[in-house]
């Protein structure tokens, strides 16, 4: 049990180094959005299964499901919101990302 | 069990803050609630009574409120100073009430702040813990803040958001304070302190409750305008309505006096004393100059009120026989004749429809009672016999006798009737042609005034009846606060109305007149103005406060 | 631990005083209030945690957003 | 140095001031702690049993010092109608 | 009428039963008096605000959970596919070499509850962020941009999530 | 409190730290937001880390509320300057 | 058709769990870490969340301002009502009438609980006011 | 060491509301001021013990008092900003600057 509270532990400490340098080296808004949603999404997630198992069944169980699960619902939502505000705040992708033109309504096959 | 009926005592403005809430919610019935919100407020005066033999006999009257022992709960005192102060909150604060409710501007919501102010008021005078003291004074200061401002005029809120600057971070040193005597003796109670204090001697490090004891005194200093920090009180006083300002000025600063009394005689604060000594008569003098300069009427009341607070801490500090009882009988007679002067000359403001002194229109001159009780006022602040003013400033000599610093209260005195002189144009009849001259939009203008309600005119009257009834019977009133503060009869004998007292007063009267000319010259004019200019800005301000806590603390820390 | 966290809440406090864009400052003051309310869980105060992270990046952060957006992002000053 | 409001006093003036009141707070700050205090002794033996509340900081504030909290709600209503005032009609 | 009454009260059960499984989650108690109290709480607050948690346009069967063992099974390619996709973000972030684009695409799900579920699952996946949805339009940023036809794009982007959503709500 | 946990939440602290960064320099207001939702999200981990460490169940409803406020604070900023024209 | 927003959407299903939190501070302040002026919050936040996703109109519509404001002063009295209570039934003002069980003291805890949920109720009300008044100032 | 600490973020408010010309500057400098008072508290309780003053956790609690003050601080603390900060919206709506000296400078002018 807790072995693998270590792993999880583990996994959450590779993503977080990740996602923090990566919001610190990616070049504009939408990117590190994404840098930052890997850190916040999977290595907190990460970690709250490490906690988990490592204070194993018990009243801490129902609390941390719960925040985990409000926190999964959140942080997406976070995510995009914060997205949709770079977005229609006229902020521009970074030069060498582009926007594909064609309609999707006109190749709908059904 | 009469000690039961102090929470009451806050309960009662409590309850008519809720009644006001209530007008607030239902418009149509506003000023029906409006109305009966004073209601509970006329309950004060019997409470006092039913008090008065307890605390007359002696005793300390004091409860533990939800019945928890004192270390651990909140208790409520009522001593001699807290009676009085209990006097002053319910008496002026009623007839402030009063004045209010003729103007129809001054709503429900006025009331709910109004309210809420008398119940942080109470609060502060009773309570026996500090950081409830602590409640109390956020109280007292969140509701003075929305009332100055209250008629959002931009003055207004400028005067309010500097107060509210230099007294949140003078509440940050009164909280600190507190830190200082919890994390040094674990007890909030000002009793326990004083037990421990007075049991433990020289035991523990004394050094760190003095710098405790300066901390506090520089919180509550602030909400006292005493000289650092004096700065923010001419703006707020002069620019809130005119009941607020009259509430302010006449109870709201001897209330953080007192409780500031309160502390220093509790936690034995006589190493502060030679410096508020000198604070205060530095006070008295330079407050009082500043006064003369001004042109505009209700802030030269406002520098008049820090010049008499400037008294009132001198005398209190000087440390004779009689120091409580002068002390306290003058921050009474103040609050009676500022409240009066601050309520005659808002009205006369208000009808002129100009506040600078020289600007106001004639309309503002008609009303004779208002005039009457105007002048009572002004000879009650100039020391004039047979008012009260004459009264406690006798006995402020008898109790500053022998002090170097006495000299710039007796050139605060006669300052002071100059500068009353001055401000008489406003209720002066002014010369008829001027009148006549006037273009006839303005005279119509004039006419069409409102004239203050009844119950106004009934709270200047009753105001100027106590001020001549104080006068008339002030030495018997003086021994019974002497009675009430230290249980003995007072130790002077003063005649008040012999032959040489009132001839010693012509100097003074004379000396008066001549700067009053002096002032009103053309070089005194020059002179004025540029006194006028000399008003610091918010960062002055704040560094002032600093300087006066570093002044404190040394103060503390050396002896 | 403690130690390094009061030494982040002053960088913290420092840096959102001295920022001149106010809305990143008020950014800052809520990472300030959020470290404060883990200092005040590490020193075993888990209630006044929770007002801590109720008022500060509750109440006060609205309050805070509110009077930028009415008076300008840019302190001119 | 003061007139109508202008100040002409430097920044080291401000930093002096602080320093000063730095050295305020080191003096009184300076020596040990006492860490026990009637109080504390008294509400965590008897705390629970007068009040009935587990979290002891609820039974003070609550129970032992409810004065404390009535006032601090008082502060709230007043923050809460100056808002409403203040905020209350355009311009 | 009586359907709207009957409706309503249908709502309100549900939201009632939401929250009070809320509540025994979080107090992780079952001793008489917490279940008394979570029973009032949840029955008042449902009161309050059963007509925004389960809205009256809701009616149609669209908005029902038709497989609630396909929303476990979706949970765990969902987990499955974040540490996935976030090994490959660590890569990107790693090589330095990325290519984003914005990409724009329609999704066939009717539910809302079911297009939400959508979004937050892209949005969760590391490599792709929704920044917009309208309608039944999703306009999402790609890290790792392979093509940026839409169709093609929407079908490496949403394609298992839309195929396991499509069994659990309509 | 077990030693891998303490370091655990020095380790978080410190990428607190690196993810102030972001907040200070950030060009545009949601470079700032995506920082301040970054320390949010790893405070709040350390507060379930140190609860689970004092094991004691209670204290995860600070964390819990920290969520909520984080979650709000995000809305309210975005709701106030949505409108407004960022310069890039 | 109705245009779907995520925002919305998750607000909705997610405020009526932020109230139940709320009210689980509330009443469970006595025992774990919380109380009145917390619980009022996390529910003047549920309601922040619904006005700032929904609008204005959707808080407006489920918690008006005007009750909110009868809430409040109703809660007022009612808080002053309880001190005074304490006074009749002779234990001194806000004191703690009910009887002292012997073991646990389990009905003792009422009276916290009962000023518990008045002050929770009063601060939401007055914080849910305030964030609905700003809301509403610039639209 | 950690009193230094706390001292320093009071002195920190200070020097803000010392040396800021912004008015939402000062008040934010307050609150920080506010906060270390707070922590000066809180941290004074907590040297007397090592786990939360609720029942049923092991070990010596710490003392409930100066947290159950602290309650009240911050929530004063709150209304004061609150307060504090509708007053400077006003202001600005008044004289158009956040700016406390061009504030002060231009309320002067109304004062004659």
């Amino acid at each position: 049990m807790i072995i693998a509270a270590y792993v999880f532990f583990g996994l959450g400490i590779i993503f977080n180094i990740m996602g923090n340098i990566g919001v610190l080296v990616f070049p504009d808004v939408y990117t590190r959005l994404q840098a930052s949603s890997t850190c916040s999404t999977t290595s907190v997630f990460s970690f709250f299964i490490g906690c988990m198992l490592y204070a194993g069944w018990g009243p801490i169980t129902g609390r941390l499901v719960v925040i985990t699960l409000f926190f999964f619902v959140t942080n997406p939502i976070s995510a995009h919101i914060i997205g949709r505000f770079a977005w229609q705040s006229g902020i521009v992708p970074w030069r060498k990302s582009y926007l594909n033109r064609n309609d999707p309504s006109e190749d709908e096959d059904d | 069990m009469t000690e039961q009926l102090l929470p009451v005592f806050i309960l009662l403005p409590l309850i008519g803050g809720a009644l006001a809430m209530t007008g607030k919610l239902f418009r149509p019935l506003a000023s029906l609630f409006r109305l009966f919100s004073l209601l509970p407020l006329l309950g004060v005066p019997a409470l006092l009574v039913l008090t008065a033999p307890g605390v007359f006999s002696g005793q300390t009257l004091m409860v533990s409120l939800g019945g928890w022992p004192e270390p651990c709960g909140i208790s409520l005192v009522m001593d001699g100073f807290a009676w009085v102060s209990a006097v002053l909150v319910g008496g002026i604060g009623l007839l402030v009430a009063l004045f209010a409710l003729s103007w129809p501007k001054y709503d429900s919501t006025f009331f709910l702040f109004y309210h809420l102010l008398l119940a942080g008021m109470y609060i502060v005078v009773f309570t026996g813990d500090l950081f409830t003291m602590f409640v109390g004074f956020e109280i007292i200061a969140l509701a003075a803040y929305v009332l100055i401002a209250f008629e959002k005029t931009p003055t207004g809120l400028v005067a309010s958001f500097k107060y509210l600057m230099l007294s949140s971070t003078g509440i940050l040193f009164f909280l600190f304070g507190i830190f200082l005597i919890y994390r040094d003796l674990g007890t909030l109670s000002i009793a326990v302190v004083r037990d421990a204090l007075a049991e433990a001697g020289g035991i523990r490090n004394t050094r760190i409750i003095h710098l405790a004891l300066a901390s506090l005194c520089v919180g509550i200093g602030v909400r006292t305008a005493f000289i650092p920090f004096h700065t923010w009180l001419p703006e707020a006083h002069a620019y809130a309505p005119h009941p607020v300002s009259a509430l302010l000025s006449g109870v709201l600063i001897k209330i953080s006096y007192f409780a500031m009394v309160r502390l220093l005689l509790q936690f034995g604060g006589a190493y502060l004393f030679d410096l508020l000594l000198w604070i205060g008569a530095v006070t008295a003098l330079v407050a009082v100059i500043s006064a003369l300069a001004q042109s505009d009427a209700k802030r030269l009341l406002a520098y008049h009120s820090i010049s008499q607070m400037g008294y009132i801490l001198a005398v209190f500090s000087a440390g004779s026989a009689v120091a409580l009882t002068a002390s306290f009988a003058h921050a009474l007679n103040h609050a009676l004749f500022k409240t009066l002067l601050f309520l005659t000359v808002g009205t006369a403001v208000e009808r002129g429809g100009d506040r600078n002194l020289y600007r106001l229109k004639p309309g503002g001159r008609q009303t004779p009672l208002f005039a009457a009780a105007y002048m009572i006022g002004a000879l009650s602040i100039s020391g004039i016999p047979p008012f009260n003013g004459y009264v406690s400033k006798n006995l402020i000599t008898l109790g500053m006798k022998g002090s170097p610093a006495y000299i710039l209260l007796w050139i605060t005195g006669f300052c002071t009737l100059a500068s009353f002189i001055k401000l008489s144009r406003i209720y002066l009849p002014g010369p008829k042609a001027a009148e006549k001259n006037l273009p006839d939009p303005v005279r119509e203008d004039v006419k069409t005034i409102k004239r203050p309600g009844f119950s106004a005119g009934a709270a200047v009257t009753i105001l100027a009846a106590l001020c001549l009834g104080t006068g008339i019977f002030g030495f018997s009133a003086a021994g019974i606060l002497h009675r009430l503060f230290y249980g003995v009869k007072i130790p002077v004998s003063l005649s008040l109305f012999s032959r040489e007292k009132l001839f010693s007063l012509l100097p003074t009267v004379g000396l008066g007149i001549a700067v009053f000319f002096l002032v009103t010259s053309g070089k005194g004019k020059t002179l004025a103005s540029r006194i006028k200019n000399l008003a610091p800005n918010l960062e002055t301000v704040l560094m002032l406060f600093f300087t006066g806590l570093l002044l404190f603390s040394t103060a503390a820390y050396l002896p | 631990m403690i130690e390094i966290l009061l030494l982040l809440l002053f960088i913290t406090a420092f840096i959102a005083l001295q920022l001149k864009d106010m809305l990143a400052s008020v950014l800052m003051l809520g990472v300030f209030s959020l470290l404060s309310c883990l200092v005040f869980f590490l020193l075993h105060a888990p209630d006044v945690a929770l007002t801590e992270a109720a008022v500060g990046t509750g109440i006060g952060t609205v309050v805070l957003i509110w009077v930028v957006h009415k008076t300008g992002r840019r302190d001119t000053t | 140095m003061i007139h109508r409001g202008r100040f002409y006093g430097g920044v080291i003036l401000r930093i002096l001031l602080v320093l000063l009141v730095g050295g305020f707070l080191y003096l009184a700050l300076r020596g040990d702690p006492e860490t026990g205090s009637p109080i504390r002794d008294y509400i965590l033996r008897r705390g629970t049993e007068d009040t009935g509340a587990l979290n002891l900081v609820t039974s003070i504030y609550l129970g032992y010092r409810a004065f404390d909290t009535l006032g601090e709600t008082l502060v709230l209503l007043l923050a809460v109608s100056g808002v409403l005032l203040f905020t209350e009609g355009k311009k | 009428m009586k359907l709207k009454t009957r409706w309503a009260f249908i709502r309100f059960c549900i939201t009632f039963l939401f929250l009070f499984a809320g509540w025994l989650l979080f107090t992780w108690s079952l001793d008489p008096g917490s279940l008394l109290a979570g029973f009032a709480a949840a029955f008042i607050i449902a009161l309050l605000t059963f007509r925004i948690f389960v809205e009256e346009e809701e009616a149609g069967r669209r908005a029902h959970l038709l497989r609630p063992h396909m929303l476990l099974v979706f949970l765990v390619v969902l987990i499955f596919n974040m540490y996935i996709a976030s090994f490959q973000v660590l890569f990107f972030i790693l090589r330095g070499k990325i290519n984003p684009a914005v990409v724009h695409f329609r999704t066939r799900l009717k539910a809302d509850i079911a297009r939400v579920a959508l979004t937050s699952a892209i949005t969760l996946t590391p490599g792709t962020i929704t920044i917009d949805l309208e309608d039944d339009h999703l306009l999402v940023h790609w890290l790792d941009a392979r093509t940026t036809h839409s169709r093609y794009a929407g079908n490496l982007i949403k394609g298992t999530y839309e195929k396991l959503l499509k069994r659990v709500w309509i | 409190m077990d030693l891998v946990l303490q370091y655990l939440v020095y380790f978080l602290i410190a990428s607190c730290l690196l993810s102030m960064v972001r907040v200070i320099i950030g060009p545009s207001l949601p470079d700032r937001m995506i920082g301040l939702n970054l320390v949010a999200a790893q405070t709040l981990v350390i507060l379930v880390i140190l609860s689970v460490a004092m094991d004691r169940s209670i204290y995860l409803d600070v964390a819990l509320v920290y969520d909520i406020f984080g979650f709000v604070g995000i809305l309210a900023l975005a709701r106030y300057f949505s409108g407004t024209k960022e310069k890039p | 058709m109705k245009k779907t927003d995520i925002l919305e959407l998750v607000s909705r299903k997610l405020a009526p769990f932020m109230f139940l939190f709320g009210l689980y501070l509330l009443t469970y302040g006595h025992l774990s870490p919380g109380g009145g002026f917390q619980g009022g919050v996390v529910i003047a936040s549920g309601i922040i969340l619904l006005s700032v996703s929904r609008g204005i109109e959707t808080a407006e519509a489920l918690f008006p301002s005007f009750s909110l404001s009868i809430l409040e002063t109703f809660c007022f009295i009612l808080l002053l009502a309880a001190g005074l209570a304490g006074v009749f039934l002779g234990v001194g003002f806000l004191g703690n009438p009910l009887p002292r069980a012997a073991a646990a003291g389990v009905p003792r805890v009422g009276m916290i609980l009962l000023l518990n949920i008045l002050v929770g109720l009063k601060v939401a009300a007055g914080v849910s006011l305030i964030c609905l008044r700003f809301f509403r100032e610039d639209e | 060491m950690t009193w230094y600490l706390i001292g320093g973020i009071f002195l920190l408010g200070m020097w803000g509301l010392l040396s800021k010309p912004n008015m939402v500057k000062k008040v934010m400098a307050l609150s920080v001021s506010n906060s270390a008072i707070i922590i000066f508290f809180v941290y004074h309780g907590s040297l007397s013990g090592e786990t939360a003053p609720i029942e049923g956790g092991g070990g010596p609690m710490v003392d409930p008092l100066p947290q159950a003050l602290m309650l009240t601080a911050i929530v004063v603390g709150i209304c004061i900003l609150a307060l504090s900060l509708v007053l400077i919206y006003r202001l600005y709506l008044q004289f158009g600057s956040l700016d406390i000296r061009e504030v002060e400078k231009k309320a002067w002018k109304l004062y004659d």
